[in-house]
């Protein structure tokens, strides 16, 4: 087989994942180093060798790599099968170059920790799953992925155990995760139900030869699939997760919770577009849901002081855009800018990272400042990573967006497209805020505040990250400023090359994109930069200008910035209304009344009605002969009266 | 000439007598008694239906009986004697260590 | 004549056996008992059992109840106190009992028609007396039965030695 | 050999035996151990089950004595039964009665014996004169052996109760027999068989047969006659009890299948008979197993068991003759054989005096006598009717006897009864397993040889009933042929 | 004697004659650990013949033997295994050595009396699956529950121990003499205790015409296996016997014997009436495995927390077994195989747990990874699998029975009962996770402050290890089960043309609007 390598590019990272998983304890840190990465490499070479293959001219759009079976019975059968086609390709570039590039700079990163080797064992796990979720042929393969990198992300959420608050966020994590596989499970036994197969192939070349089926059933499974991504990819409502996630270590939060996992929800509804055109009620729950969470996330990013969770919430609103994409069926939007965003946010935790670690594991912005001498290469990068962000152009950030604001507004959904401009707002001024509040200012001498973060206690002065960990950065700064350039569009003078790499997946650009004037299309891009200005206008001001005009206005707005600061207290709404009301359902209900009461108390009851029978039996018992004697001639006279006169009573005809 | 039945009835009263004694009487011996009067009443049976059939077989178990009873006397009086030795009571109310 | 002899002697029969159950006394209700069997002795005799007549006197009054009497004495049994050891034996045991005695003689009336009729003194068998009957009986047929009770006598003579018997 | 020699030859072995013990008793210093007499009456056993085997060997049914014996398969049975029964109890009691404990014990051996030809003498009876012979022989013989342990106060109360109730329920018995004398005008139960169809007495017939049922009822300890056994069984000594709790009801329930057989040609008075055992079989278990439930002395929880069990076994009396013949057999073989047992086993740890009696008394037996425990465990399994034991086998013919005549509830309700039952067994069960030992500190007596023999014998019995029912079924069933082809 | 014939004898009977011989050995706890070991590992390589020499291809019995043992009622020792119980066969072979292991140390008094019971127990619990004849398969059925009793009797960890065994006994026993009852009115009627024969009577309609009385001894057979599954809400006697029994006990305590009893005597001798009452069973399953995972999810206790999770699990196999779906029963079967190897490792490591702090109770626990890495990295495993994480075992059969009790034609709603059931994925994981926290992570906790744990030793290592790659393995491999497994699947959810059973047209009907496809001419579901 020509492409059996493909075989490989998940499965070296799991070997990588028993090797350090099994035996790395007992290796040295640059050993466990040298496998995480070599393991991570490899793979990423085989992608880019597939990639010369796919680009070459003439080379194959799809290819099908067809394994044993792995379940089946009689009428049903789900084989191991990998498919890939060009967003598979784009997938596997993103996950591998990005993990590699975080792979690296994680070795820095992690330099100190204990369980070094658990660290890259769990990362190389998650490379395997997510490489097993993109590559998948089949619905079923793909939830393999799905769950597994849940998985991963469970154990790397909760990296430092011994925090309750870092094993909370974990199960946490995996639990919310869980909601939305529940969906996604339920969506899967619906396509069996319906195909009798789950491979992607034959299931979407059955609805596309049935243009008739509209809805109904169509719905139902998109609608579930939706509930599954929107655990994933961290939407409303099953956002909650992704910001508690925050308390792994900061390389994972770059790799999982931004640049790939959390992308896994768009990457399923792209990958199942073909349903998705036969429900526009799913369709527009998607772009709701999309629009929704971006200004939701958004606002509460506003507020934030955790630098880690600003990032986190950006993570949410910036997803929210590319659900937002898939819902105005501009997928090809939505892949772009999930490369972008993989780029610059990955960027941007990482160069959050090196911050983190450059003044000893704090990570409230309230105790940062003034650090843009101090750390200049980081300055710089994320300054990259935040102007990429905000929507400036030629940024990779903007064309993206822009691309997003310009297909929603293109569709008709104007409303969609004044919240996803009023976010993007938003996101130029919580980012520059952050950039403001972490590099200007007065520098502040970090508290070792060992309880806070990452565990870095060991940091004495600040400094700049060592190499390892700046290389990274410097390459996704690259990665930033030039990612967009291969989705300029025509209006820009640009070519729209990734619409076309893409277009064997999602078919030609909509009618809609193709009539629209490039004016009105050079016009809302401006639009969106003039927001995008405004707000770095505000936060310039508030943060830099006249620090101290903000606290007074949320003074006066006490009551709207404790909801921002609060989150809407979402997780208070959530506990309140469903965690402890199940749980006091089932332990008063369920385990009080069914359990204790019913299910126990009815063998109690027969038992005690035994005892009961046991004790009239011995009180009859009474030692006495002469009441014996009674009792024989009471007997002795029922036998015989029922003898002589037949036992009509009981039906005696026998 | 008397009917069968009348002695029928006759051994069924003494029957009943000697049940009711039985569960009246208090002495272990009287109670023994009793049921030697029980005894007798089935004699009495056996004998008028011994009569009915004009058959002897009726007669020779009344004879068996009576040795049994006999057999049966010596046993039950030792079992009192021993019974009032180790408990010094002939009182049946009072012989109800075993119950429940 | 027969009708008289019935209702004397059976009326004795149940008047000493209400005797037995009135008196307190173990002795009066064990001769109550040998008046009871002394009556039946007559009846037997009128229903043509002779030998069981004879028998009844001598073996049953005689010497059974000899023994009642004697172990009577020899416990010094006294007047029963009337304890109240038992509320089944009236509350189960009297109806029980009422219910068997009508319940015979429901039964026994009821059917008296189709039983005969007794006449005194009427032998089975004309030809030989109803000893001789008996005897030849019991000496032929019914052998094995008078030898198995040697083996119950047996067991009762074994019994009251174990059990009457003082341990030293 | 004379017939007529032949179909009693267990008896005249038997008793012959007892006699000589009774001979060389005196022999014998009155408190010294008279074990050599104990072997003399397993030698007696062993030659009246070997005359039984003889009387097998013949393969025909004999009529002798003026029709008042019948020796077919069915007595033979029964007598086999009846003998291992007895010569277990003598294994178990060779050493049971320790020098000095009492001087009797020499005719302890011949008081079984005699006991044993009356229960014989039931089995083979078929002239109801016989049957009251042999009833008062076994009986009397029992109240004696009740009351074996005169220094006990519960022991004479035992005796005492056992007679009392004893001889009324005989009066009954007796009344029963006059009534069908009076209704048929014989006691030959083959003639009392062809007597009944035809009798110008139906309601007599009625009467007598429930008369007759009182008797016996009480004799097996059946339900509402059964109140006597679990004060009986707890004043006598166990191996008294193992002895009485079964061979003397296996004897009954022989008589009481024969007189059931007696009811088959008319049809009214079979279904009458019908219902009213089926509602003592229930009341049995029911009483039996409810009553047992709050028992702390083992002795008396088993006397309740046996209530219970005598409740089984009637089950099978509502069924069709030829089954339920066979499988009422059955069971009182395989109920013979782990209650044998049990008590055996319980009499070793008793000992003569014993001083251990509740449930607690025997905690942590397992740890002490693991053996024991296991045999006891393992009669306790059977009893409960776990599948591969004599018991179970007992109850799965009785109930598939039931079901396959149509009585489905009666199997319904035994089998309900099975399960409760198994409440009490377990806490026996569970209690010898338990870690701790009784408050006493459980200083077990060790089991003698000879009564590990019997106890060796008995789990091989219940094993062998329970694996292999076959051989003991087959013999069974012959005999109910024999029952069924005769009043039919 | 060929050995195909003479292998399912042996299997069964070899334990017995090892707790025989070990019975008779000196009470040497070296000794009897030793022996025991020995006589599992035997017994499981002689297992592993069924697979090695089964004929895949075929339907029906295979190693059959078949004498006969009683004349009247008619028995036959009738033994043989199929798609159904051969696996279970092995699982049971392979349980057992791993029992031996983990009681190692566990078990530190009685030796002899544990594994001479242990030994019985899995006798009886192997009879059970190779039985072919009703009576011969009642009375391993019975037996199984002996040992375990005594077992929990004995060896319980606190003093209602007697209680629970007898609580369990009666839960088990009662309704297993209904079971008899049931079973003797069916030889009544048909004259065999034959399984083969009653599965064709059973078929064609044939047992009798008497429909309220079939009706009757089906519930009879039904109750007396869902009692011992438990099916919700028959669990009473489960929470309180896995809190008492010892961990090799535990292991075999619930699940098989059931779930296997139901599959190959109600389904096969009963057919129609086990359709007539899948609608029931399907919702008592749905609801067991929702309530088995919350319920779970507020103890405190670690066994019953297990416990309760067992119910869970169960109930997904009941839920879709009862589908009558290929889908539903290959998953339910398979699911039984994953049950008895996850619960067990999930068991032994509480086991092991248990044996380092001495308590059950997570209140007391915590932290405890840090002090105890094999332990936790094992559990966190076993518990993946446990909640079906895909790619381990769990998934695959979880996942069936749910997509097959999608499909269902036996009930109104299959959505709606599938989506009841599905919860427990989420609940599932939110106890599993939840309870990993308390002990593992976080703080130190109480007992781990004061206690010093050490971690899984060479002994338990091996135990559990075999366990973890299974996981894996039948996670990925899944064929290789189940192509024998199919093979009984396939005739269980088609077996026969049931009549009057009312069926529902298109399971997903409901949802479907007119012009969504509706392929009911492939018919996935038949």
């Amino acid at each position: 087989m020509e492409f059996s390598y493909l075989w490989w590019i998940p499965l070296l990272p799991f070997a990588g994942f028993l090797i350090n998983g099994l035996v790395g304890r007992k290796f040295p840190r640059t050993v466990v180093a040298a496998i995480a990465l070599l393991f991570t490499a490899v793979p990423f070479g085989l992608v880019l060798k597939l990639a010369s293959t796919m680009f070459a001219s003439g080379g194959p759009e799809q290819i099908s790599l067809a394994g044993a079976p792995w379940i089946s019975v009689s009428g049903f059968t789900v084989n191991f099968a990998f498919n890939v086609d060009h967003l598979t390709l784009l997938m596997l570039l993103i996950v591998t170059g990005v993990g590699f590039l975080i792979h690296l700079y994680a070795t820095g990163y992690m330099a100190h920790e204990e369980g070094y080797w658990r660290f890259f064992a769990y990362l190389n796990l998650f490379m395997f799953f997510m490489l097993v979720l993109v590559l998948a042929a089949n619905f079923l393969l793909l939830f393999v992925g799905w769950e597994g990198v849940g998985l991963a992300s469970y154990l790397l959420i909760g990296f430092y155990f011994k925090k309750d608050s870092a094993a909370n966020a974990g199960k946490k994590a995996f639990i919310v995760n869980r909601i939305g596989d529940f969906g996604f499970l339920l969506a899967m036994f619906l396509i069996i139900a319906q195909f009798h197969t789950l491979n992607f192939t034959e299931v979407f070349a059955q609805i596309a030869a049935h243009p008739e089926w509209q809805g109904g059933m169509m719905t139902a499974i998109a609608l579930l699939l939706v509930l599954g991504a929107t655990g994933k990819s961290a939407q409303i409502p099953l956002y909650v997760w992704l910001p508690d996630a925050m308390e792994g270590p900061t390389p994972v939060s770059a790799l999982i919770h931004a640049a790939t996992m959390v992308t896994a929800g768009i990457y399923m509804v792209a990958r199942s577009h073909v349903l998705f055109a036969h429900s526009p009620t799913a369709l527009s729950v998607v772009a709701v849901i999309g629009a929704l969470t971006a200004i939701f996330a958004a606002s509460i990013g506003l507020v934030q002081n955790d630098i880690k969770r600003v990032l986190a919430y950006s993570t949410v609103s910036q997803l929210g855009y590319m659900f937002l994409a898939c819902g105005v069926a501009a997928y090809t939007g939505a892949i772009f800018h999930l490369m972008t965003h993989a780029f610059f946010k990955a960027l941007l935790f990482l160069a959050a990272g090196s911050v983190i670690h450059a003044i000893g594991g704090e990570q409230d912005m309230r105790a940062m400042g003034g650090l843009r001498k101090k750390i200049p290469v980081t300055f710089w990068t994320m300054t990259v990573g935040v102007i990429a962000i905000a929507g400036a152009p030629p940024l990779a950030g903007f064309f993206s967006k822009d691309e997003i604001l310009y297909q929603t507004f293109a569709s008709g959904h104007v409303v969609l497209w004044a919240i996803g401009l009023v976010t993007a707002g938003m996101t130029s001024f919580y980012m520059f805020r952050l950039w403001f509040k972490t590099f200007f200012g007065e520098f502040q001498e970090p508290a070792h505040d060992t309880h806070h973060g990452d565990d870095h206690s060991h940091a004495h002065g600040v400094h700049e990250s060592p190499a390892i960990m700046t290389i990274p950065l410097a390459i996704l700064a690259v990665l930033s400023i030039v990612g967009g350039w291969v989705g300029i569009p025509k209006a820009f003078g640009g070519s729209m090359e990734i619409e076309h790499f893409l277009s064997p997946v999602f078919g030609e650009p909509a009618a809609v994109a193709a009539t629209a004037s490039h004016p009105s299309e050079f016009g809302l891009a401006a639009v969106s930069v003039l927001v995008a200005a405004i707000g770095f206008i505000f936060a310039y001001v508030f943060y830099y200008k006249k620090p101290g005009t903000l606290g007074a206005l949320a003074e006066k707005n006490r009551g709207l910035y404790n909801v921002l600061a609060n989150k809407f207290y979402i997780d208070e709404i959530y506990n309140g209304l469903i965690v402890v009301p199940t749980l006091m359902f089932t332990r008063l209900f369920l385990a009080g009344f069914i359990d204790k009461g019913v299910v126990d108390g009815t063998g109690a009851t027969l038992g005690l009605t035994a005892k009961g029978g046991g004790y009239l039996a011995r009180k009859i018992q009474s030692g006495n002969i002469r009441s014996y004697a009674g009792w024989l001639a009471l007997g002795a006279a029922v036998l015989l009266i029922a003898m002589t006169f037949g036992l009509k009573a009981f039906g005696a005809t026998h | 000439m008397v009917p069968i039945s009348y002695y029928l009835v006759l051994a069924a009263i003494l029957f009943s007598l000697g049940i009711a004694a039985y569960l009246v009487k208090r002495n272990v011996i009287t109670i023994f008694i009793s049921i030697e009067l029980m005894l007798n009443a089935v004699n009495l049976t056996f004998i008028a239906f011994a009569h009915q059939w004009n058959k002897l077989n009726g007669q020779i178990f009344v004879f068996f009986v009576m040795v049994v009873a006999a057999a049966e006397a010596a046993v039950g009086l030792a079992i009192i004697i021993a019974l009032f030795r180790s408990r010094q009571t002939l009182n049946v109310d009072q012989v109800n260590l075993l119950k429940g | 004549m027969h009708l008289a002899l019935f209702f004397i002697f059976g009326g004795l029969a149940v008047l000493a056996a209400l005797n037995l159950l009135l008196q307190r006394h173990p002795i009066n209700s064990a001769l109550s008992l040998v008046v009871v069997m002394m009556s039946l002795a007559v009846l037997y005799w009128s229903l043509g059992a002779e030998f069981l007549a004879a028998a009844q006197i001598i073996v049953y009054s005689g010497a059974v109840m000899v023994l009642f009497v004697f172990v009577i004495m020899l416990l010094n049994a006294g007047e029963e106190e009337r304890t109240r050891g038992s509320k089944i034996a009236s509350i189960a045991g009297f109806p029980g009992a009422a219910a068997i005695f009508c319940l015979l003689s429901f039964v026994f009336l009821s059917e008296g028609h189709k039983l005969g009729l007794s006449h005194l003194g009427g032998s089975l068998d004309e030809a030989s007396s109803n000893i001789s009957q008996i005897s030849s009986l019991l000496f032929t047929d019914l052998l094995l039965p008078f030898e198995v009770t040697s083996v119950l006598i047996l067991v009762a003579i074994l019994g009251a030695v174990v059990l009457a018997k003082k341990e030293r | 050999m004379s017939s007529a020699l032949l179909s009693i030859l267990p008896e005249v072995v038997l008793t012959v035996t007892g006699v000589l013990i009774m001979l060389a008793d005196p022999f014998f210093a009155p408190k010294a151990s008279k074990k050599a007499l104990g072997w003399l009456a397993v030698l007696g056993t062993l030659g009246a089950a070997g005359a039984t085997l003889l009387q097998l060997r013949t393969h025909q049914i004999l009529l002798t004595f003026s029709g008042s014996i019948q020796m077919d398969t069915f007595s033979v049975f029964f007598h086999l039964l009846i003998a291992s029964i007895v010569l277990l109890t003598l294994l178990v009691s060779l050493d049971y009665f320790k020098p000095g404990a009492t001087s009797h014990s020499g005719e302890y051996f011949a008081l079984v014996l005699f006991g044993a030809v009356g229960m014989m003498l039931m089995t083979c009876s078929v002239e109801l004169l016989m049957v009251f012979i042999g009833l008062e022989i076994s009986s009397i013989s029992t109240y004696i052996l009740a009351g074996y342990r005169k220094g006990q106060a519960t022991a004479s109360e035992s005796s005492l109760k056992y007679f009392l109730l004893g001889s009324f329920a005989t009066a009954f018995f007796l009344y029963g027999i006059a009534l069908a004398f009076g209704a048929t005008g014989t006691t030959s139960l083959n003639g009392i068989a062809s007597g009944l169809s035809v009798t110008a007495f139906p309601t007599m017939a009625f009467l007598a047969l429930a008369m007759m049922l009182v008797g016996l009822g009480f004799k097996v300890s059946a339900a509402p006659f059964h109140v006597w056994t679990p004060d009986v069984y707890q004043g006598a000594p166990a191996p008294v009890v193992g002895l009485m709790s079964t061979a003397p009801k296996a004897a009954v329930f022989a008589v009481l299948l024969r007189i059931t057989a007696t009811t088959y040609s008319s049809e009214l008075l079979h279904a009458r008979w019908v219902w009213l055992i089926g509602i003592i079989a229930v009341l049995s278990m029911t009483i039996g197993n409810l009553g047992a439930l709050l028992q702390k002395d083992a002795k008396r929880m088993l006397a309740y068991s046996s209530i219970a069990h005598a409740g089984y076994l009637m089950v099978a009396y509502t069924a069709l003759p030829a089954d339920s013949i066979a499988a009422a057999a059955f069971y009182t073989a395989g109920y013979a054989a782990m209650n044998v047992g049990a008590f055996a086993v319980i009499s070793q740890l008793g000992g003569y005096d014993e001083p251990l009696r509740t449930i607690d008394d025997y905690r942590g037996l397992a740890q002490k006598h693991p053996v024991l425990a296991a045999a006891l465990a393992f009669f306790l399994l059977s009893l409960i009717g776990i599948p591969f034991t004599g018991g179970f086998f007992g109850k799965f013919y009785v109930f598939n006897a039931a079901i396959g005549a149509g009585h489905v509830w009666l199997a319904v309700l035994g089998l309900l009864n099975s399960g409760v039952a198994c409440f009490y067994y377990l806490r026996l069960l569970t209690a010898l397993y338990s870690r701790k030992l009784g408050e006493e500190g459980g200083e077990f007596e060790g089991s003698s040889p000879a009564a590990a023999i019997a106890i060796a014998g008995a789990v091989l019995a219940t094993l062998l009933l329970g694996v292999l029912p076959g051989k003991v079924l087959g013999l069974a069933q012959r005999g109910a042929t024999v029952q069924v082809s005769r009043n039919r | 004697m060929t050995i195909d014939s003479s292998i399912l004898s042996l299997i069964v009977f070899f334990p017995t004659v090892g707790a025989i011989l070990l019975a008779l050995l000196p009470a040497n706890p070296t000794l009897q650990k030793w022996g025991a070991l020995v006589v599992t590992l035997l017994t499981f390589l002689f297992t592993l013949h069924l697979p090695a020499h089964y004929q895949y291809g075929l339907t029906g019995y295979q190693f059959e033997v078949n004498v006969p043992w009683i004349a009247s009622p008619a028995i036959r020792y009738h033994l043989g295994v199929d798609g159904l119980s051969m696996w279970l066969v092995v699982l049971s072979g392979f349980l057992a050595p791993l029992g031996v292991l983990i009681s190692w140390r566990a078990i530190d008094r009685r030796e002899k009396l544990f594994y001479t019971l242990f030994l019985l127990q899995q006798t009886a619990m192997i009879g059970v699956f190779v039985a072919l004849d009703l009576f011969l398969y009642y009375g391993f059925w019975e037996w199984s529950l002996v040992p375990m009793a005594i077992l929990i009797a004995t060896f319980g960890r606190t003093d209602k121990r007697a209680k629970a065994a007898l609580k369990y006994f009666l839960y088990a026993f009662i309704p297993s003499a209904i079971l008899l009852v049931g079973m003797l009115w069916v030889y009544a009627q048909t004259g065999t205790f034959d399984l083969p024969m009653l599965q064709q009577m059973g078929a064609s309609h044939s047992i009798s015409s008497n429909h309220a009385a079939l009706w009757l001894a089906s519930l009879a057979f039904l109750v007396a296996f869902a009692v011992k599954v438990p099916v919700f809400p028959l669990h009473g006697w489960l929470s309180d016997a896995i809190f008492e029994a010892p961990t090799a006990a535990v292991m075999v305590l619930a699940g098989k014997l059931g779930l296997y009893s139901i599959l190959r005597f109600s389904f096969g001798i009963f057919p129609e009436q086990s359709r007539q009452i899948a609608p029931l069973m399907i919702a008592l399953g749905a609801i067991g495995i929702a309530y088995g995972a919350l319920v779970a999810l507020v103890q405190t206790d670690l066994k019953r927390l297990a416990a309760y999770s067992t119910l869970g699990h169960l109930s997904f196999i009941t839920l879709g077994i009862f589908s009558f779906t290929v889908a539903g029963i290959d998953g339910g079967v398979y699911q039984i195989i994953n049950h008895g190897i996850s619960g067990g490792a999930l068991f032994m490591l509480l086991g092991a747990l248990y044996e380092r702090y001495g308590t059950y109770d997570m209140r007391e626990l915590g932290g405890v990874a840090q002090k105890l890495p094999w332990m936790v990295t094992l559990f966190v495993i076993t518990a993946l699998s446990n909640i079906g994480l895909p790619g381990l075992n769990g998934f695959v059969g979880e996942f069936l029975t749910l997509s097959g009790s999608l499909q269902t034609i036996y009930v109104a709603h299959p959505m709606l009962w599938t989506t009841i059931a599905t919860t427990g994925v989420i609940f599932g994981a939110g106890y599993m996770l939840w309870a990993i926290q308390r002990v593992f992570y976080g703080g130190m906790g109480r007992r781990p402050d004061e206690v010093s744990g050490w971690d899984l030793d060479a002994r338990e290592q091996v135990a559990l290890w075999p366990m973890a790659v299974l996981f894996v393995v039948m996670g990925v491999a899944s064929p290789y089960w189940m192509r024998a497994i199919d093979s009984f699947g396939a005739g269980a959810a088609g077996r026969t043309a049931v009549t009057d059973v009312h069926v529902y047209p298109n399971p997903t009907k409901n949802l479907a609007l007119p012009e969504t496809p509706v392929s009911s001419t492939e018919g996935g579901a038949h």
